[in-house]
């Protein structure tokens, strides 16, 4: 067993242990225990990423019991980038937690934290349906703790939260019962390879996708079902939102991933004529159009709704919101990936499958994207909150005077949101627009560029109003003084240091623009085509 | 495809019959508008179920729903029902003025019928009937691992095979499950007054002797039995969760009887029982990989064959505790709910 | 001259020019506001080893004919190669680099001069910086995907410094400055992607335009027109072509040496260099012919240069007619270079550095008479001449430039591309040239008389004056000499000084007229 | 009874699962009371969970397959937990309307009143008791 595949487990089981343990000490104690595991879980994830960039996927047989009775654990390039988004931007959350306790609104963010930590990383290098389904309920019950600790007014958006999180998973568990029905096996790869043997298997096979995709889609927030989102996400203490907004929601998108692409013989429904398969690829291109479509709503709508909020979280929310959209807009490239519009053309030969690749390393370089600047963007909005007192932006004015880093990384983490260049968000729509250039999907281009605009328009909305500086006269001075020092009983030094974690993320967030190529090899690693 | 009836209807009675009672309980569980009435309901509804898990022959299950689904369950919903009978849901109590006095006007009659639960129960029959509609044309294949699961049963080091399944084949599942169950712990203790023991300070209302005399009786039978079931899990139907249950029913009754030592003494226990099932777990499970002699040899959570018995035994006992303790810390923080003195 | 720069370090030296003034900005955003000393240090070093190292690369890039070039691998394109972030010298960089990097000098001094007392200095000298790294960063990019990262970093790092002041009206400048540049921003994005989808990743090709585009304007003209359009509609924002002009004139709210630096060099040239990249470089001029797009191109260039200056004469406030006469200005580089000939190209591409040194004398003693006699609108000038005659014979000059009279740059510019419209055969641009110099006559010269020939109001004392020579004589016992800062009229003088230097000194050999006719030589060819 | 564990019996369960998984669901997303959703929350959970089992009784072996009985026991456990963790919010909640509606002087749950207090109490003396 070499270190990748000790790390592969480690990587879950370690911070549950530490999970565990943090509950009998000190809350002092507990951010130093969080510290060290984030720093462990970002070591064994550099062992697993080292693996897979050369080339490797990584397989653990756990218990060393083989596949259809025991349980593997696969990392391919897909878990390995979402478990380095996760590494990071838990690392650097959780060094805010630990530098302002404020911020974790109680004692008990750390052991859950943790446990919602494993759960993710179980989820990104679990290789079976049931354990998926385990992984999401552990990060579900966490996530939904995590929003509670944000005091009286977070309660009754942590319990609709509960209902939509167990509704999603059980109907996942229904789906998962469909495939086990129809593949006889939970294991992913075998159960991947059983459905396309049998093409009779098929008919179970898309009604189990339509119901997993609407569970996970419950629990992603898209469209129709987004009203959730908004006040837990902008209710729940400043550390944790970032982690809801930038991590939890992204278990559900890895799993969907892997449905869609790993799991799902699209190819074998998709190309066969004969009677069953016809209606078959009808209902499953009539599902991955209306989730493009909800997608595309996502995009506009969230942002113009956006556009609307006057204070700062819940337009955070909103983004997000409208940023889900940007993932399920390559559904429908998915299904006819043929290159159509490059036949005549001399310029770039692309490969026959460029188009599916360029898509997906286009989604998902967004959603990494998305998770490294929207924890930054929540983070300096979450401080902002704690030291003003308020997040109303009208009440904001001129905050930025007196901390020019907050809005600095604010600024940075814009330029990641709205897909400027030198951002991951610009990759991945410059990889999206060309596949959709390529297969002649106009209508994705038109998403980007109105989403690229609205959402410039909406973060700005946020961030103008902090650079004011209509003179306020000095007795207005004292007053903002003493609003800071009562606001939090933090000191100012320690309000200084607070304020690094969301520049790192803003850094990060232009630093990664410059990743896209090796974004681009590491999805090649155990890709479906 | 056998047809739905098959040729000698009276074998199919018991199962029809307690098929449509566990419609009527499930109704009885969703449609009321009293509270009480949906605890009553739900209880039923527990009860029929775990008949239907002994009905398809699994006796696990059957214990597990019994005692968990029926009893835990039943427990806290009864004190949630209690507080407020007639569901002073917050958003029904903005429809009525909160001035006005909230005597029995609070029942809003609302109309059965109205657009939204028609539109609901539409979509509902819509995607029910396509479910069934699949559950009759999938080819059910059978599902892979009978075979090498009568093989490698003996490495598990038990005999019965659910619990090897639990404990063994998909022991990373259950690790995971019961730190689930573990972290609600956790969530409730911190979104519980002062830690979620507020109400083992309080002293709690008079209970006639006949209760507590009834209680006496009571708590050593349960104890056996939840013992029993933990023990017997090895070799026969039974297990951590099972056993778990009625332990948590027997810390409950004692709670009601006022028998539980005080809070001074409990309170420094609760977190370490908690959490015990869980570390012991994952520690047992990190032994295989760095204690094997060529070090990162064996596979996480790989029991050596020598040991195997002993180790799922201890991590089942501790199990137990942690899930017994975690449920009554749920219990606490609903029990003597203010309404009710 | 080579063996100044050892070949081996040739191709950093794009990457050095680039992360200098990075460089700087990092060091900077940290300062504390006290720190002035070592900010202007920092700032000024900078400033003079950029315009070192172009001065170092001229004789190499120019005579040699060496390309240095420095790439990196940005965006996969299918299995293996991909898109490369590229930084090329050429003839063309190197033009604006130096432009820009000669001009971020003495705006520097301006600005330190000007921002005494001002407050958030290190925020602005950090942005300032970055600016600049993202004007180089335009000037050497060596194809269009490098060219749209710098493109749209531009526009990010001028908001905050049009937002400078942070009142409601600098702020709601910036917001429509920020709206106009992210539209023309995503514009250009789509125009390059469907090129680069369509005819492959596009490097900039010297020599008549990269040949998969030819073969795509061969293939399907609709298509390459449209992208064609796109692309000049997205860099025609920042180059302020008239539909989408309004932005400039309201974005003077911003200090003066922003609207200095801004308007007259980074912002606007940016624009106008992507122009020109896309028609010699991309499409080449004679696909670009077939195509049929230089004509419209031509007529909506003219329509700019009339209706920018006749805005001009309607605007009262100093800074506002200056602006406008930017938005004609500007268009005289895209009127040269959408003719197809040698000379006009030639004239438009000169023009582009005629033009910066020559508006950024008029902005620098705008910014001048605001700071030191409060006077905003042309009306308050009265008499300035008197009281600062430094500023106003500055000013003077660059006026005449602007007009276009003989010994100064502007006439060079206006006579090349008359001579280019002939050669062209279009001679009805001669008569747009000479409209614009008349009405350029008609808002400047006023100012010029308010400034030295009107009495200033209230006191009687005639003036007897000497010509509008620019060593402005000393006038006898004028009475309030006003006292003018010498960080803000050194860089004034220096830059009117260049104006002439450069008309009268066009036939030297690196002058920048040489330049260009090199650069449109290779066009031609 | 004779044990009947032909094919019908477990298509039959089938059925009957989706169904109350169904039902259960539309009454999730349709009720306001929040003690009615949690309810109709473990409804689903119930029929979600017999719909796997009923899948792995099918085969003609008498006990159903021992790894579906262990998901479905995993299953169960979780959805105690998650209704556990609703309760006490539910909880929580409707603690605070308390507070507001009847902002009595004690904090919540302090006084003892002696007597026993049967549950059929309607919640109107309820208020009004603790308003005394």
């Amino acid at each position: 067993m070499t270190t990748a595949e000790f790390s592969l487990a480690g990587i879950v089981l370690l911070p549950l242990l530490a999970s565990a343990v943090a509950v009998l000490l000190g809350s002092r104690v507990r951010a130093v225990l969080g510290i060290l595991t984030a720093l462990l879980i970002c070591g064994l994830c550099t062992a697993v990423l080292i693996q897979t960039a050369a080339g490797g996927i990584t397989e653990l047989a756990l218990g060393g019991y083989e596949a259809p009775l025991g349980i593997r654990l696969r990392a391919d390039g897909l878990s390995a980038l979402f478990l380095c988004l996760s590494a990071v931007v838990g690392t650097v959350v959780s060094a805010h937690a630990a530098i302002l306790p404020a911020s974790a609104g109680h004692p008990g963010f750390w052991p859950l934290w943790l446990g919602c930590w494993s759960g993710l990383n179980a989820v990104f290098v679990s290789g079976d349906l049931f354990n998926t389904y385990v992984g999401l309920e552990l990060v579900g019950l966490t996530a939904v703790a995590l929003v509670a600790l944000g005091g009286r007014d977070s309660w009754m958006p942590a319990l609709r939260y509960l209902f939509v999180a167990v509704l999603g998973s059980l109907l996942f568990l229904v789906g998962v019962g469909l495939i086990l029905a129809a593949a006889g096996t939970l294991d992913m790869e075998q159960a991947a390879q059983q459905l396309a043997e049998t093409p009779e298997a098929h008919a179970a096979a898309v009604f189990a996708l339509c119901l997993m995709s609407v569970g996970l889609v419950l629990k992603l927030a898209l469209m129709p079902m987004h009203r959730w989102l908004i006040p837990a996400h902008a209710g729940a203490p400043g550390a944790v939102s970032p982690l809801l907004s930038a991590l939890v929601i992204k278990a559900a998108l890895f799993v969907i991933l892997r449905l869609w692409l790993w799991v799902m013989p699209l190819d074998a429904t998709t190309e066969a004529e004969t009677g069953l398969a016809e209606g078959l690829s009808t209902a499953l291109t009539a599902l991955a159009w209306t989730l493009g479509g909800f997608g595309a709503l996502a995009v506009i709508l969230g942002s113009v709704m956006a556009l609307r909020q006057d204070r700062l979280k819940p337009l955070v929310a909103y983004s997000t919101v409208a940023q889900v959209g940007y993932w399920f807009l390559f559904l429908p490239l998915l299904l006819d990936p043929e290159a159509g519009a490059l036949e005549g053309q001399p310029g770039t030969t692309l490969a026959e499958d460029a188009v599916l690749s360029g898509a997906l390393s286009g989604s998902v370089a967004l959603a990494l994207g998305h998770g490294v600047a929207k924890a930054g963007l929540f983070l300096a909005a979450g401080l902002l909150k704690e030291l003003w007192g308020t997040d109303e932006i009208e009440s904001l004015r001129g905050a930025g005077r007196r901390h020019p880093l907050l809005i600095l990384s604010m600024g940075l983490c814009a330029v990641g949101l709205i897909g400027l260049p030198i951002s991951l968000g610009f990759t991945g729509k410059w990889h999206l627009a060309t596949s959709a250039v390529a297969a002649e999907h106009w209508w994705i281009i038109a998403v980007l560029v109105l989403g690229t605009l609205l959402s410039a328009g909406y973060l700005l909305r946020g961030i103008a109003p902090l650079l004011l500086q209509d003179a306020k006269d000095p007795q207005d001075q004292e007053h903002d003084a003493a609003q800071d020092a009562d606001a939090s009983a933090e000191s100012p030094r320690r309000q200084r240091l607070a304020e690094v974690p969301a520049f790192v993320l803003g850094l990060l967030t232009v630093l990664t623009g410059f990743l896209a190529v090796g974004i681009d090899a590491l999805m090649g690693v155990g890709a479906p085509w | 495809m056998s047809g739905l009836l098959p040729e000698d209807v009276s074998l199919a009675v018991p199962d029809i019959a307690l098929g449509l009672a566990l419609l009527t309980a499930a109704g009885c569980a969703l449609i009321p508008r009293s509270r009480l009435a949906l605890a009553a309901g739900f209880l039923s509804l527990g009860a029929l179920t775990a008949l239907v898990w002994l009905r398809l022959d699994s006796v696990d299950v059957g214990l597990a729903e019994a005692g968990l689904g029926g009893g835990i369950l039943g427990a806290l919903l009864v004190w949630l029902a209690i507080r407020s009978p007639h569901s002073p849901a917050p958003d029904s109590a903005e429809t009525i003025s909160t001035t006005q006095p909230t005597s029995g006007t609070r029942r809003t009659s609302r109309p059965i019928l109205n657009p939204r639960t028609l539109l609901g129960c539409a979509a509902g029959a819509v995607l029910g009937g396509g479910l069934c509609l699949v559950w009759f044309q999938v080819l059910h294949a059978l599902p892979a691992w009978s075979e090498p699961l009568e093989e490698q049963m003996e490495t598990t080091g038990v005999t019965h095979e659910i619990t090897g399944v639990l404990l063994a084949f998909r022991a990373y599942d259950t690790l995971l499950e019961s730190a689930v169950l573990m972290l609600a712990g956790v969530a409730v203790m911190a979104l519980g007054r002062d830690g979620g023991l507020h109400q083992l300070s309080l002293p709690q209302p008079e209970v006639p002797s006949a209760l507590r005399w009834l209680v006496r009786l009571c708590a050593p039978v349960l104890l056996l039995a939840g013992l029993w079931l933990l023990f017997a899990g090895s070799s026969d139907s039974g297990g951590a969760f099972q056993s778990g249950a009625v332990l948590c029913s027997l810390l409950i009754l004692l709670r009601t009887a006022h028998a539980l030592p005080s809070r001074e003494r409990t309170e420094p226990w609760i977190r370490p029982l908690l959490i015990g099932g869980v570390v012991v777990f994952i520690l047992a499970g990190l032994v295989g990989p760095l204690l094997a002699d060529p070090l990162l040899s064996e596979a996480w959570l790989s029991w050596q064959p020598q040991w195997a018995t002993a180790a799922v035994l201890s991590v089942e006992i501790l199990l137990t505790i942690g899930i017994a303790v975690g449920l009554f810390l749920m219990y606490l923080t609903l029990e003597n709910p203010e309404g009710v003195q | 001259m080579t063996d100044l720069i050892p070949s081996a370090v040739l191709p950093w030296i794009p990457l050095v020019m680039v992360v200098l003034s990075l460089a700087a900005a990092v060091a900077i955003f940290p300062m504390g506001e006290r720190r002035v000393r070592l900010r202007s240090w920092v700032n000024l070093s900078a400033a003079v080893a950029k315009v070192l190292l172009v001065v170092l690369l001229v004789p190499a890039v120019v005579a040699e004919g060496t390309r240095p070039e420095f790439s990196v691998p940005f965006l996969p394109l299918g299995e293996g190669e991909s898109i490369d972030l590229v930084l090329r010298v050429d003839p063309l960089a190197l033009f604006f680099a130096g432009l820009s990097a000669l001009l971020w000098l003495l705006t520097t001094i301006y600005a330190i001069g000007y921002l005494e007392r001002g407050s958030d200095r290190s925020r602005f000298f950090g942005f300032f910086s970055l600016c600049v790294t993202a004007t180089v960063g335009i000037s050497f990019s060596g194809n269009l995907i490098t060219f749209l990262v710098f493109y749209e970093i531009l526009t990010l790092v001028t908001y905050p410094l049009v937002a400078h002041w942070g009142d409601e009206k600098s702020l709601r400048a910036a917001r429509m400055y920020m709206r106009y540049a992210l539209s023309g921003g995503v514009a250009v994005l789509i125009g390059v992607i469907w090129l680069t989808m369509y005819a492959g990743p596009v490097d900039f090709a010297e020599e008549g335009g990269a040949e998969g585009v030819a073969a795509l304007a061969a293939e399907s003209p609709g298509v390459a027109v449209t992208i064609f359009v796109l692309l000049v509609g997205g860099m025609g924002v920042k180059a302020a072509l008239v539909p989408l002009h309004s932005w400039l004139p309201s974005a003077m709210v911003a200090p003066a040496p922003v609207s200095a630096l801004l308007h007259a060099v980074a912002v606007v040239k940016a624009g106008v260099f992507g122009i020109v990249r896309v028609i010699d470089d991309v499409f080449g001029i004679e696909v670009a012919e077939e195509l049929g797009v230089l004509g419209p191109l031509l007529a909506v260039a003219c329509f700019t240069v009339l209706y920018g200056s006749y805005q001009a004469m309607r605007q009262t406030e100093l800074k506002k007619r200056l602006a406008f006469s930017t938005v004609s200005q500007v268009s005289y580089v895209v009127v040269g270079v959408s003719m197809v000939s040698a000379l006009a190209t030639a004239g438009g591409v000169v023009h582009l550095v005629h033009q910066g040194i020559m508006k950024i004398t008029l902005f620098f003693c705008a910014g001048l008479f605001a700071e030191v006699i409060r006077a905003h609108t042309i009306g308050e000038l009265r008499g300035a001449g008197r009281r600062m005659p430094w500023t106003s014979a500055a000013f003077t000059v660059g006026a005449l430039g602007m007009i276009g009279l003989p010994p100064t740059a502007g006439f060079v510019t206006k006579w090349q591309l008359g001579l280019g419209a002939l050669d062209a055969g279009q001679g009805w641009v001669v008569l747009v040239l000479l409209g614009s110099s008349v009405l350029n006559a008609a808002y400047f010269l006023p100012v010029v008389w308010m400034l030295w020939f009107a009495e200033p109001e209230g006191e009687s004392g005639e003036a007897p004056d000497a010509g509008a020579s620019d060593e402005a004589p000393q006038p006898e016992g004028e009475p309030q000499r006003e006292k003018e800062p010498g960080a803000l009229v050194v860089p004034a003088v220096i830059t009117a000084v260049a104006t002439l230097a450069v008309g009268l000194g066009a036939a030297l050999s690196f002058a920048p007229l040489q330049v260009a006719e090199a650069i449109a030589e290779a066009v031609f060819r | 009874m004779e044990v009947f564990a032909g094919e019908g019996a477990a298509l039959w369960y089938l059925l009957l699962g989706s169904l109350v998984a169904v039902a259960g669901t539309v009454r999730l997303l349709l009720a306001r009371d929040l003690l009615a959703r949690l309810v109709a929350m473990n409804v689903v959970g119930i029929g979600s969970l017999l719909v796997l089992l009923s899948l792995g009784a099918r085969a003609e072996s008498a006990a159903p397959d021992p790894v579906l009985s262990a998901l479905v026991i995993t299953g169960l456990v979780i959805t105690v937990a998650f209704t556990g963790l609703g309760a006490v919010l539910i909880r929580r909640i409707e603690g605070i309307h308390d507070a507001e509606h009847a902002p009595d002087q004690a904090a919540d749950g302090d006084q003892i009143s002696s007597g026993q207090n049967s549950s059929e109490q309607d919640s109107s003396s309820t208020e009004g008791g603790r308003d005394s």
